[in-house]
């Protein structure tokens, strides 16, 4: 591309592009974020064939990997003119549950780690939708803390043999390439001893079991490795400097919410479900509830948080541009984002009474209440603790002393607990 | 844990034992899709006291401090560190109410078999989402139609008991659920033991002799029943949260996280101290609350709401506090801390929501004649 | 804080140089039992702006940024950080509405006063304590009968803002305060510089050139006028919080325990976050509702009563938490962390609870079609 | 006495007595703990005129110092005894005010520490109500870490020299004797270098300022010590080994709530004020408000919050008498009490709506929720942090692990804050 498109004249373009290429985004399978699909794992496996083929409308389209250079398949145009596309795709049907992971952390980390190989081997074919990646990062001993992976790599030759087992994966039943973590050295400090590596999800030894929530959702998966074989080609950065790779990890996983340049569209069509003020509104008028003023009261509280939140949200975003605040602001959001959902959880199992722990079959938001009241705290965990962004307030934002770590010698002889063997 | 006797310390031990061998967690998992009434485990509950605590001791019953809700208070609560099945609360308040205003014939029959452990009874209690029974009398009949919202355990039992009205005037009935006419359609619920369903009567005839307690005392009897009922539920709801403690504070010992347990950190300790308190008020509560109510002290009524707000208010927010505390396997099926929540928020919401038990209590105070007059 | 443009930021160091320079904490305490407004202090804020910023530019006054209630939010912001003394809240509201409704007179009169600094003006707008004032049209006349239970500032106005009710009909009126028949109660307040009074009306004669907008426009207006205060209470309370949380965080590092400073205990940190996040929260929503409300927005009176019911809930009980984390010399008077919490709940619970707000809220949800066809 | 009189005997003495000798109580001087008394200075003072009056009555009639040995001026009887007294005292008007301090902890410790001179000489004093003792214990600068005092004893020859400041005193303005804990050696660990001293409040170089609390209380004093000099003989235990001393003034301080066997009556008049369920009704019902649900609701929380504050402490109590549950559960009922006291003062607040902010003068009850809102917090400081009885229940009850300390050096080197110079 010799001339780069204004911002303009490319939104112009897709406008006229989508009507004919992309479908209609329907309403009705907007999903409600706390509680299980309901759909099968035949529709969603449907779903993921869908999305795999409108990455590569996309693509042919020329409006996938819009801020990738062009030699890796991608248009080598501008974040403005991502976000100016993000704004033309409203009301289309695109490829939305396909882009985190792949796209964010995977592709942003072979673009910023990888060696000119890899990205040719497999940029191209992300963008086409050829290739869905999987994050093996978490694992069933980390919990807040990455850095205590334990699942090891082993050289051998040309080659990296992995034990161990990972965690909280998403497409991790279906996907075909995984990045993961892995340690690669037991007596360095433990964020010295890391190293990243990619494989085929084909590969002999890996073990998928799916995860199922308290909610019904069967959304995460567990993978247990044993004896998988790693090429060294396919090893993401250099040996035991895995951390650096982690922390750019961590950075784009936050991106998530904010609008990465390497994510299409404004995030999964999803729905406050039960939790949206004039779903409850609507409710309490059927249950002759409404015009009693705690009724009210309690509705009222949950839309207020739903606003403040999005004032919050400008707000923050907009002081962390200015550098009014620095990056480590965002822990506010994400702590003030688990203290609304996991009120309005509650809000709204109040408001259900019984209706919440016995209902009427055909009463599928008496359900969502139920189940997204058990598995209310997903949104105090998930993406980070409450805990973990209260650290972060504390010690980064504000500046108050760092809690004591016990985890700064090698790590073979860091306390892991009682029941787990202080070195291999 | 409540202050007992040594003769309901052995019963406790006993009890507990027999939970733990039947109902370990994997097994209350595996009963979500399965039958959850298991009636040869249930009549060995009942040999073991489960079922005649609250029976006099004339119709074949006993309690064992004197107290038979205070006893019955320690079964519940074992039910709740469990998430047992069995239809102990709605069982037990039947045998109550027959002992208690049934005729002889209903004492003989109904009751017995329920102390027996072959009988199985529910209660149709008066819950929130109002839905009416009316009765017909027909001088050599009794006609019922109408529907219950929400009853519990209706589909394994035998009687059930419902107030139907005639004439304004509220009466208790004992219907048998074979009764032609009477009609089940299951709800669904978050307990994974409980089953819970809609019951619909039309033109359900019975013999006058079905009539429990006298006529136009059926509400009466249903706020007399609801008091046990509230305190059963805050013993399961203190066992369930005693159970959820249990587990947790183990967790915060064994996880370690940066080199050091969770028990370790401060902020942890602090939330670990907020939860021992109200584990440890809750069972106060529900333990005062068994007390006035098995002794019928004029307070009861108080006490037992009291109980059912604390509890049902708190222990739900406290279990959820414990799985915040384990961080993303505490939302996994697979592991033991739903169960008790699931446990305990059923028993919160239902006959009464915490926010209800609150207005009964306000209800029930009494102005001294001081404030009176000085305002 | 906000984030504002130069010339607000020039204007907000002004203001607040000036009301640390007059308005140290030591000297509202010493205010609490002396006369709270000073005239002249109060004049040389309006040289500074403070009383133009919902004006007209054809009235004398005028915005800094284009949206003069989000320059005059940066005012009420640092009114709370300093709890400072000032008609700021009634003067500004009544401003606005002589500049929306008043006539040429009212325009020319009172509110070219009120612009000078000279004017000062109450507004007795609608509280929860109802107290009705009537008002009967003698065609030469108005004269108006009742009472008003609570009115901030009324002994040092010229001007008060009343609504009253002829036939249904509620009209607005701008009545000075030394018309014969109105007498003035004083209450008792927290606040240690606001006065409160109870304002009665005793055949209080008025030419009918009192009225202020149109006759039975006098609810709209009040509403009109009651987001305005809405906003500006929130902004208060922002101040409020954030002079208080700044005084602790500075605390939580310089106090040792046990040889360490409060600020590294992990729950004391923990704490501070959350404090953290609620004023940051309470800022965006003032600044956000000030936005909505100054542009006349469709959801200006949502914005408006979404910030007071977020700040008014979350303000006082944070301030409450940086009292805790003071210990004893926390609740002592020589403190100053009471004087924010006096200004945060005085902001809270006059002219609409938060509870209120809260429903305010829910009352003014719209229903989507989509809802009302699913359903 | 040769042989001892029998509970039931002396409770009927006490009953043939008290209507003879002490006045009946007047339920409206009952005091409303969480807000100012409204008495005046002179009135306060009156009023422990009348107290030592009273304790002078209670000596002379044989019902002083129940528990306290015959050579002190006391009964040499037993617990059973003073609490069957205390039992008949119900309805009379008695020195209630002035048991705390002067009989736990100063007698307590005067019985365990003293030399036999220190009780002869000051034991019937206390008991005939001639001796007003204060505790200077905290400091401004301690907070919940009463052994990091840093006031000061120089010895000089037979004599001590004491300077620096004790906070947080009740009869400060008033008191005849002090009890005071100083440091004695710097070089020492914290706890090893610390001396209780006594001496009377007229040796000069004390200063007494009174504290004003946000809801205009005046109960409380800070003194400041300069140059006070006392006699060593005035000095309570061993030099250095004060803290064995506290120990025990601590345990003596916690048995108030209880019911010490050195404590007359049962604790000073006070009710619950505007917390008090009934009063909250009569309140709603006179303003139009008793109909609301929520109105009822919120009532009913308070009233809740007082039930089974009761059941807890019956509950607590008892297992902590019967072995099961250790002494430091009692942190389970500071912690409960504080939740509850503060839960309750929102609760009022709430219910008052706008008459909790500004209020006609002649309406006191509408007064006291809203200082109490104000000085809300004292019900979770005052007598120990809620804070400090987390601490306790976690570490103690639950066994969980001990905070860091950083005071473990020479209290010379322990750093106390950048205002405070590290040694002196």
């Amino acid at each position: 591309m010799s001339e780069q498109i204004s911002v303009a004249d490319f939104a112009a373009r897709a406008r006229g592009w989508l009507p004919d290429y992309l479908p209609a985004a329907d309403p009705a399978a907007a999903q409600f974020f706390l509680t299980a699909t309901g759909s099968s794992d035949v529709e969603d496996l449907a779903r993921i064939q869908t999305c795999r083929a409108l990455q590569r409308k996309l693509h042919d389209g020329g409006f996938a990997g819009i801020c990738v250079p062009p030699e890796y398949g991608g248009q080598g145009l501008t974040p403005a003119h991502q976000a100016a596309f993000n704004r033309e795709l409203r009301g289309y049907d695109y490829p939305a549950e396909i882009q985190a992971s792949t796209f964010i952390p995977a592709m942003a980390l072979l673009l910023e780690f990888g060696t000119e190989e890899q990205k040719l081997r497999h940029i191209p074919a992300m963008l086409r939708g050829e290739e869905i990646w999987i994050q093996f990062l978490s694992e069933p001993g980390s919990g807040s803390d990455a850095a205590s992976a334990v699942t090891t790599a082993t050289r051998e030759g040309d080659q990296w043999v992995l034990n161990g087992s990972k965690i909280w994966t998403t497409a991790g039943w279906y996907g075909d390439w995984a990045i993961c973590l892995a340690r690669t050295n037991w007596d360095a400090e433990k964020h010295r001893g890391l190293t990243v590596f990619t494989f085929p999800m084909s590969t002999p030894g890996i073990e998928v079991r799916r995860i199922e929530l308290v909610n019904g959702s069967r959304e995460f998966c567990q993978e247990y490795l044993t004896d998988v074989v790693v090429s060294d080609a396919d090893r993401l950065g250099e040996v035991d400097a895995g951390w650096d790779v982690v922390t750019r990890w961590l950075y784009h996983e936050r991106t998530i919410a904010g609008g990465s340049k390497y994510v299409t569209g404004q995030g999964n069509q999803s729905t406050e479900g039960p939790y949206e003020a004039a779903v409850m509104a609507a409710l309490a008028r059927e249950h002759g509830t409404w015009d009693e003023p705690r009724t009210q009261e309690l509705i009222g509280e949950a839309r207020v948080l739903g606003l403040v939140r999005s004032a919050l949200v400008q707000s923050v975003t907009r002081k962390m541009a200015d550098g009014a605040l620095p990056h480590h602001a965002a822990a506010i959001l994400r702590l003030f984002s688990g203290m609304a959902t996991t009120r309005r959880a509650s809000i709204a199992y109040e408001l259900a009474g019984e209706r919440g722990v016995a209902w009427d079959p055909a009463d599928r938001t008496d359900a969502q209440v139920a189940l997204g009241y058990v598995v209310r705290q997903a949104a105090c965990i998930g993406g980070g603790t409450t805990e973990m962004a209260r650290n972060v307030i504390s010690e980064r934002l504000l500046g108050m002393p760092r809690e004591r770590r016990a985890d700064s010698e090698a790590f073979r002889d860091v306390p892991r607990g009682p029941g787990t063997s202080r070195s291999r | 844990m409540f202050t007992l006797t040594a003769d309901q310390e052995l019963f406790e031990a006993t009890t507990a034992q027999f939970l733990a061998a039947h109902y370990g967690s994997e097994r209350i998992r595996q009963m979500r899709y399965a039958p959850a009434f298991e009636p040869e485990i249930w009549q060995r509950g009942a040999e073991l006291g489960w079922t005649s605590l609250l029976a006099a001791e004339a119709d074949g019953g006993g309690s064992i401090s004197g107290n038979g809700l205070l006893d019955l208070l320690v079964v519940a609560f074992h039910f709740g560190r469990h998430a047992a099945p069995g239809p102990l609360l709605g069982t037990n308040v039947v045998a109550l109410a027959l002992g208690r205003w049934g005729s002889a014939a209903q004492r003989q029959g109904p009751l017995a078999g329920i102390l027996s452990g072959v009988g199985v009874a529910a209660w149709a209690g008066p819950v929130g989402q109002a839905a009416r029974v009316q009765v017909d009398d027909t001088g050599e009949h009794l006609v019922l139609n109408g529907a219950v919202a929400c009853v519990d355990g209706a589909a394994d039992a035998h009687h059930l008991v419902v107030s139907a009205e005639i004439d304004q005037s509220i009466t208790q009935y004992l219907v048998p659920l074979v009764s032609p006419g009477i009609s089940l359609s299951p709800l669904e619920g978050l307990d994974l033991t409980r089953r819970f369903h809609r019951v619909t009567f039309t033109n359900v005839r019975l013999p006058t002799g079905a009539r429990l307690g006298a006529p136009g005392e059926g509400s009466a009897q249903d706020a007399e029943l609801l008091d046990v009922m509230a305190v059963l539920q805050a013993g399961e709801i203190a066992g369930a949260m005693h159970r959820a403690f249990e587990i947790t504070l183990q967790w915060t010992l064994d996880r370690y996280s940066f080199g050091r347990p969770l028990a370790s950190y401060q902020e942890i300790k602090h939330r670990v101290a907020d939860l021992r308190m109200h584990l440890e008020a809750s069972e106060a509560a529900a333990a005062r609350a068994a007390r006035a109510v098995g002794e019928r002290a004029p307070d009861a009524s108080t006490w037992a709401a009291a109980a059912k707000a604390y509890t049902g208010r708190h222990g739900p927010e406290m279990i959820q506090d414990c799985i915040q505390l384990h961080g993303g396997i505490g939302v996994t099926f697979e592991h033991d801390l739903h169960l008790f929540l699931r446990r305990a928020v059923t028993d919160a919401q239902l006959y009464g929501t915490p926010e209800s038990a609150s207005r009964r209590v306000a209800q029930l105070i009494e102005t001294p004649e001081s404030l009176v007059a000085a305002r």
